[in-house]
């Protein structure tokens, strides 16, 4: 695995990214128990994994295009998605751009090249490719890169998506977060093949394993690979190696399926410690400049979760909008007779 | 008798199955040590081991695939699809080869594959966890689509699709797995395939619904019994084979229908069952056949209240054909 | 005005809008240098390009999901699937993907893809190069379906699908890609979806049909047209969106209706149209619904003339409505 | 490439190997000739691949399961099926087991576990799977056989199946006929991986490349790779390079995007003509022997055809069965129809 010398970036930038992965962790212990309290839905945490999305996140580019799968809050949060924007639509309120159409976690925001995430695992991973390939055609000099699990690399998209894009040659940086469990399978039930990262081979160009807790590893392999994406290289499939922490799910219990001990043993490579240590040795951050940290991340979660909570529903209307371009006469039928529905009290907002 | 629930009643199914016949295998996502995401395969691996009770890689393909080559060798595959939102990537192996092997083959190679997977609304599971696609699938010759709404008829259909021989797709209402409960007969419990069931009698209209959507119906039925409405209720049970003669027999008593689904209206279940009424009891329709249906978008997350069929909507939609002619 | 074949009217559409719009891309399999294996794309490759015109690797729903990738980015493309029997790998991405895209982003993702694929039976290309399943897609909400059975309505649709601003799946009826000829507008001639074609006037029976269906049923009305039955043919051109107003309006004037295509009876396109006349028509009708359909069985190859409905099959089915009532 | 260093069988047995592969290539002639003169309705020839399927399906044994495309009529030779059982299937007569309901080529045989094929292209490698776990859990010691092209390696169930026979440990051997072209598509333009053989590494088994016009290569590999399976220790991908030396099918003109100069070079490379000559330079085989065996075949296969051709169709009623078990009331209704229209001769046979 890939391993780094010294540090990638200056510390003052380092110091940025800890505060942003500690940001990620802090929305996460929190939507965990709104869940837990009724006041939200559902909630897909990312805790282990702030290494490697955040690591990833930090070396891409404005216009780099973001195929994510349902876990990658913590690549939003590097592309300047304000927190009141991701909790909009956590709640599916009448702020969230997506108009309350998704389930929690299921980001999108096309200002930010964020593409809209959907349930099916590996879909996106293809689109990555068409997304490269059409930037590529129009002259921009930009990557895609599609965000999936140990688990997406046994999806049929995984393999049409590599395909294509070797055969293609597309800029495209297969960002695979190989965090050992699709819900309750380990990763060594998942695939017999050695590496994750090997599996490039088949589709002739080169993958790349890396320490997913170490936010340098990460960082220096994504920036690699997208250089000799934009040279005209082609792409390159890097496996993040991390854990994740948390459930599966809010719907999940992993206590079913795996060890504490397992859960210590990853607890330990924890890549937000890791990082603090390093900047602590260093002398770029003390103990108390850290709890500071995490104290400011925390209120601003505490304050973004309670302006997204007061926000209502989306309206009634809105359910039909978005379907085609324009409401097509079978649509237009039914949302007549939903407006007098909703005139006879017959259905309640 | 045991009192049971939905998803108690397809476990049984499940472990009566396997106990009975060991030719019988479960495959699936999570089916194993995890017991399912929903629990509808808890203890099954530890009872009938590794062996027989598979936890799959990630590929609906592949899980469809190798149940359908488990029963071209003869054996009798169970596969879970976790929601029926994600059988998509399995949609060529079910509709281009566990639907025509026998046909293509002359009869040569039946392929026998239960395909059980939850479906429908009501758990807030946004757009890729709530879906209602029967019509897919019954819309392609081969298969049997099959649909239970109580805990004896999901332990008693599940047994009859398992020692059937054709390929059926069995889906489970996911909303009423633990909220419909109720007595399920112990031992080889069957109920056949083509029987609709009888929920409550009526002259005056006839209701047709299955799986989430029947006890919905039945409490807008009860309602509207208050007002002098007496609705004929019926539970399709299974879409194919379908009990045709009891859905006509119906209606030529009545004159009139309501058809109940979570599915979306346009091309939709409800189109077949309006088609036969409107070929073979024309001339006993005397009011508009009427459809109470999901709508015509994607399913919705925060609005699926005002998205699905509600006892009021369907209770309307009674009221009015009855007013209607 | 050009005469020409149907797959001409596809070609020359292709060629249209590639040399008006630069974000105009093909891509399928064998499309290039080959130019399709029915040549609906010939000669677009070496005219514009490997960069526009993309040879694609043996997997379909790399095709359709490439596709969608570069419609997220604002391209145009337009995708072949060599036979709609084909698609089937790739029914996830249009399913899942390409039709719920705008909605669930709250429209800020629109993926405008056009799919063009070859479908029905009439050349011996038994289970899997013939079939039609049109309701598939016409029972998923987002997509639009659009079907020519003229070489100027080839390429008229085709123009305007590539230039809507929806997904379109567009079904090219194979068996008539050289049967059917006709003057086609030179330039930038579109038809509008959603607007059903009047093939013949009539007051006795409505006769609904599309695609290769078309010309039979025309050929079936003008042998009744003998025997002094008037019957009034549309050709439906876009399934979604629905000319709901010309069907109805058709049966109100004419009191029954007959309804032909290729795909199995059940559940097929043929249900929705006869629950819409059920629901907004029924006091019209003086006859049952007769639909002329596939049999509910896959598609055979020794036997498909007995198969597929014929003018003979057509004819008696208008006769006997006519007598019916 | 693996390269045999003598034979690997006795002289015997190869003029019975060189017999069926010359009977493979009268049936693709004739037929050839047949579909030209409209006598059949559509054709897929395999010439130039006789030297694969021939190897191949000569190292198998009785009880193992074959999962063909559509062109492996030269497996079938070696699985003992009549001649006039693969005509029947060919004219789609009522002789044919599979009742005339697929095009010519898509075979299927029970008895022989030759299992039906269809035209979607892979499906059959993920069936393929299921069958060989099948028979493992039933205690039987044979393995299943998927044969697929090159062009089928990008397919979905190529990805699906050789994953789950990985972590199955599944007794297969999966059998890609590389014969250089999906229809207009080259080899090089599937995919980028160097050869398809090491995609297997991606599975985490091994992947071995053969000179499949070499009978004696692709046998001894197949054997070796059944032998591993039957042992238990998992599956092998081989791959057999060869070429399609007719075009991809009756429908197809290989003109339009092949040089002859290409075609020339595999011409020099024909399987026949290499067995031939090695049985002729040992003197197991004279020139004249060898004329003799050729209007042998063909006469075999006139005869066959004569006989087959002689055969009416299916009867109509045929039409509905085999869709379910037995007719639903929805079928029933249909051929209750079918009855009356076949009385009332708007139908007919
Ligand atoms: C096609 C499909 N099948 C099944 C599921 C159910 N499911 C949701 S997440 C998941 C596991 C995904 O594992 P992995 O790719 O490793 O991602 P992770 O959750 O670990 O981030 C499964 C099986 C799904 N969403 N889509
Ligand atoms: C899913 C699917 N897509 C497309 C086709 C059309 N098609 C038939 S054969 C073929 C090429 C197959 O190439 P290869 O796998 O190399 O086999 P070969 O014909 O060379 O033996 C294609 C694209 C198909 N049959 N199935
Ligand atoms: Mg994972
Ligand atoms: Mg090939």
């Amino acid at each position: 695995m890939g391993q780094m010398e010294g540090p990638s970036l200056p510390d003052t930038e380092l110091l940025k990214v800890l505060r942003t992965m500690s940001l990620g962790r802090a929305v996460d212990e929190r939507c965990m128990n709104l869940q837990r309290q009724g006041r939200l839905g559902f909630y897909v945490p990312m805790e282990g994994q702030e290494g490697a999305q955040i690591g990833c996140g930090w070396a891409l580019e404005k216009g780099d295009w973001i195929c994510p799968a349902y876990r990658e809050m913590g690549v939003a949060l590097t592309r300047g998605i304000p927190l009141s924007t991701i909790l909009d639509q956590l709640f599916g309120n009448s702020a969230d751009l997506s108009k309350g159409r998704q389930m929690p976690n299921h980001y999108g925001w096309r200002d930010h090249r964020f593409v809209s995430a959907s349930s099916p695992i590996g879909t996106q991973i293809i689109h990555a490719v068409g997304l490269a390939y059409a930037s590529r055609y129009k002259g921009e000099k930009v990557i895609s890169v599609p965000f999936f699990g140990d688990g997406a690399t046994s999806s049929t998209d995984f393999h049409s998506g590599m395909n294509f894009a070797g055969v293609y040659k597309a800029p495209v940086v297969f960002f695979c977060q190989n965090n050992q469990w699709a819900i309750s399978l380990p990763r060594e039930k998942q695939t017999k093949s050695t590496t994750l990262a090997m599996k490039a081979n088949a589709y002739g160009f080169p993958g790349v394993q890396v320490d997913g807790n170490d936010f340098h590893a990460v960082y220096s392999a994504v920036k690699d690979a997208r250089t000799r994406a934009i040279r005209g290289e082609g792409p390159t499939l890097i496996e993040a190696v991390t854990y994740r922490m948390g459930p599966h799910s809010t719907s999940d219990d992993p206590r079913r399926y795996r060890s504490s001990q397992e859960l210590a043993t990853w607890k330990a490579r924890d890549p937000i410690e890791r990082l603090k240590e390093e900047l602590v040795t260093r002398g770029a951050l003390t103990e108390a400049d850290f709890d500071k940290m995490q104290e400011e991340v925390r209120a601003e979660v505490a304050q973004a979760v309670q302006q997204a909570e007061k926000v209502g529903p989306p309206e009634p209307r809105t359910l039909f909008e978005d379907v085609w371009a324009r409401p097509i006469p079978q649509l237009q039928e039914e949302i007549q007779e939903f407006e007098e529905l909703l005139k006879e009290g017959v259905i309640r907002p | 008798m045991t009192d049971m629930t939905l998803i108690q009643g397809v476990n049984r199914a499940l472990h009566q199955a396997m106990k009975a016949d060991p030719d019988v295998l479960c495959l699936g996502e999570d089916i194993g040590v995890n017991g399912g995401v929903f629990r509808a395969t808890e203890g099954l691996q530890k009872e009938f081991g590794e062996a027989r009770v598979l936890d799959t890689p990630l590929n609906e393909s592949g899980i469809v695939g190798m149940a359908v080559g488990m029963a071209l060798y003869g054996l009798k595959p169970v596969a879970e699809i976790q929601f029926l939102d994600f059988i998509y990537p399995a949609f060529d192996q079910i509709v281009s080869e566990l639907a025509k092997f026998r046909y293509r083959s002359g009869g040569q190679f039946p392929a026998h594959v239960v395909l059980r997977t939850p479906y429908g609304g009501g758990i807030r599971g946004g757009l890729y966890h709530s879906q209602s696609t029967e019509q897919l699938f019954a819309s392609t010759p081969g298969l049997k689509v099959v649909i239970p709404s109580t805990p004896a008829d999901a332990k008693g259909l599940l047994l009859t699709a398992i020692f059937d021989e054709d390929p059926v797709l069995f889906l489970e209402p996911k909303r009423i797995y633990r909220t419909a409960t109720g007595e399920v007969p112990d031992g080889d419990h069957r109920v056949p395939f083509g029987k609709a069931r009888v929920v409550r009698e009526g002259s005056d209209v006839s209701v047709f619904a299955y799986g989430a959507m029947v006890p919905l119906a039945f409490q807008a039925c009860q309602v509207l019994e208050k007002t002098g409405i007496h609705a004929e209720l019926l539970d399709l049970r299974s879409l194919v084979p379908l009990d045709v003669e009891a859905v006509v027999r119906s209606v030529e008593k009545t004159g009139r229908a309501v058809i109940v689904h979570e599915a979306p209206k346009f091309c939709g279940f409800g189109a077949e069952l309006a088609a036969i009424l409107a070929e073979k009891a024309l001339y006993s329709l005397k009011a508009p056949i009427v459809r109470v249906t999901g709508y015509d978008t994607p399913f919705p997350y925060s609005l699926e209240n005002l998205y699905l069929p509600s006892v009021d909507r369907i209770g309307r939609a009674i009221q009015r054909t009855v007013a209607a002619g």
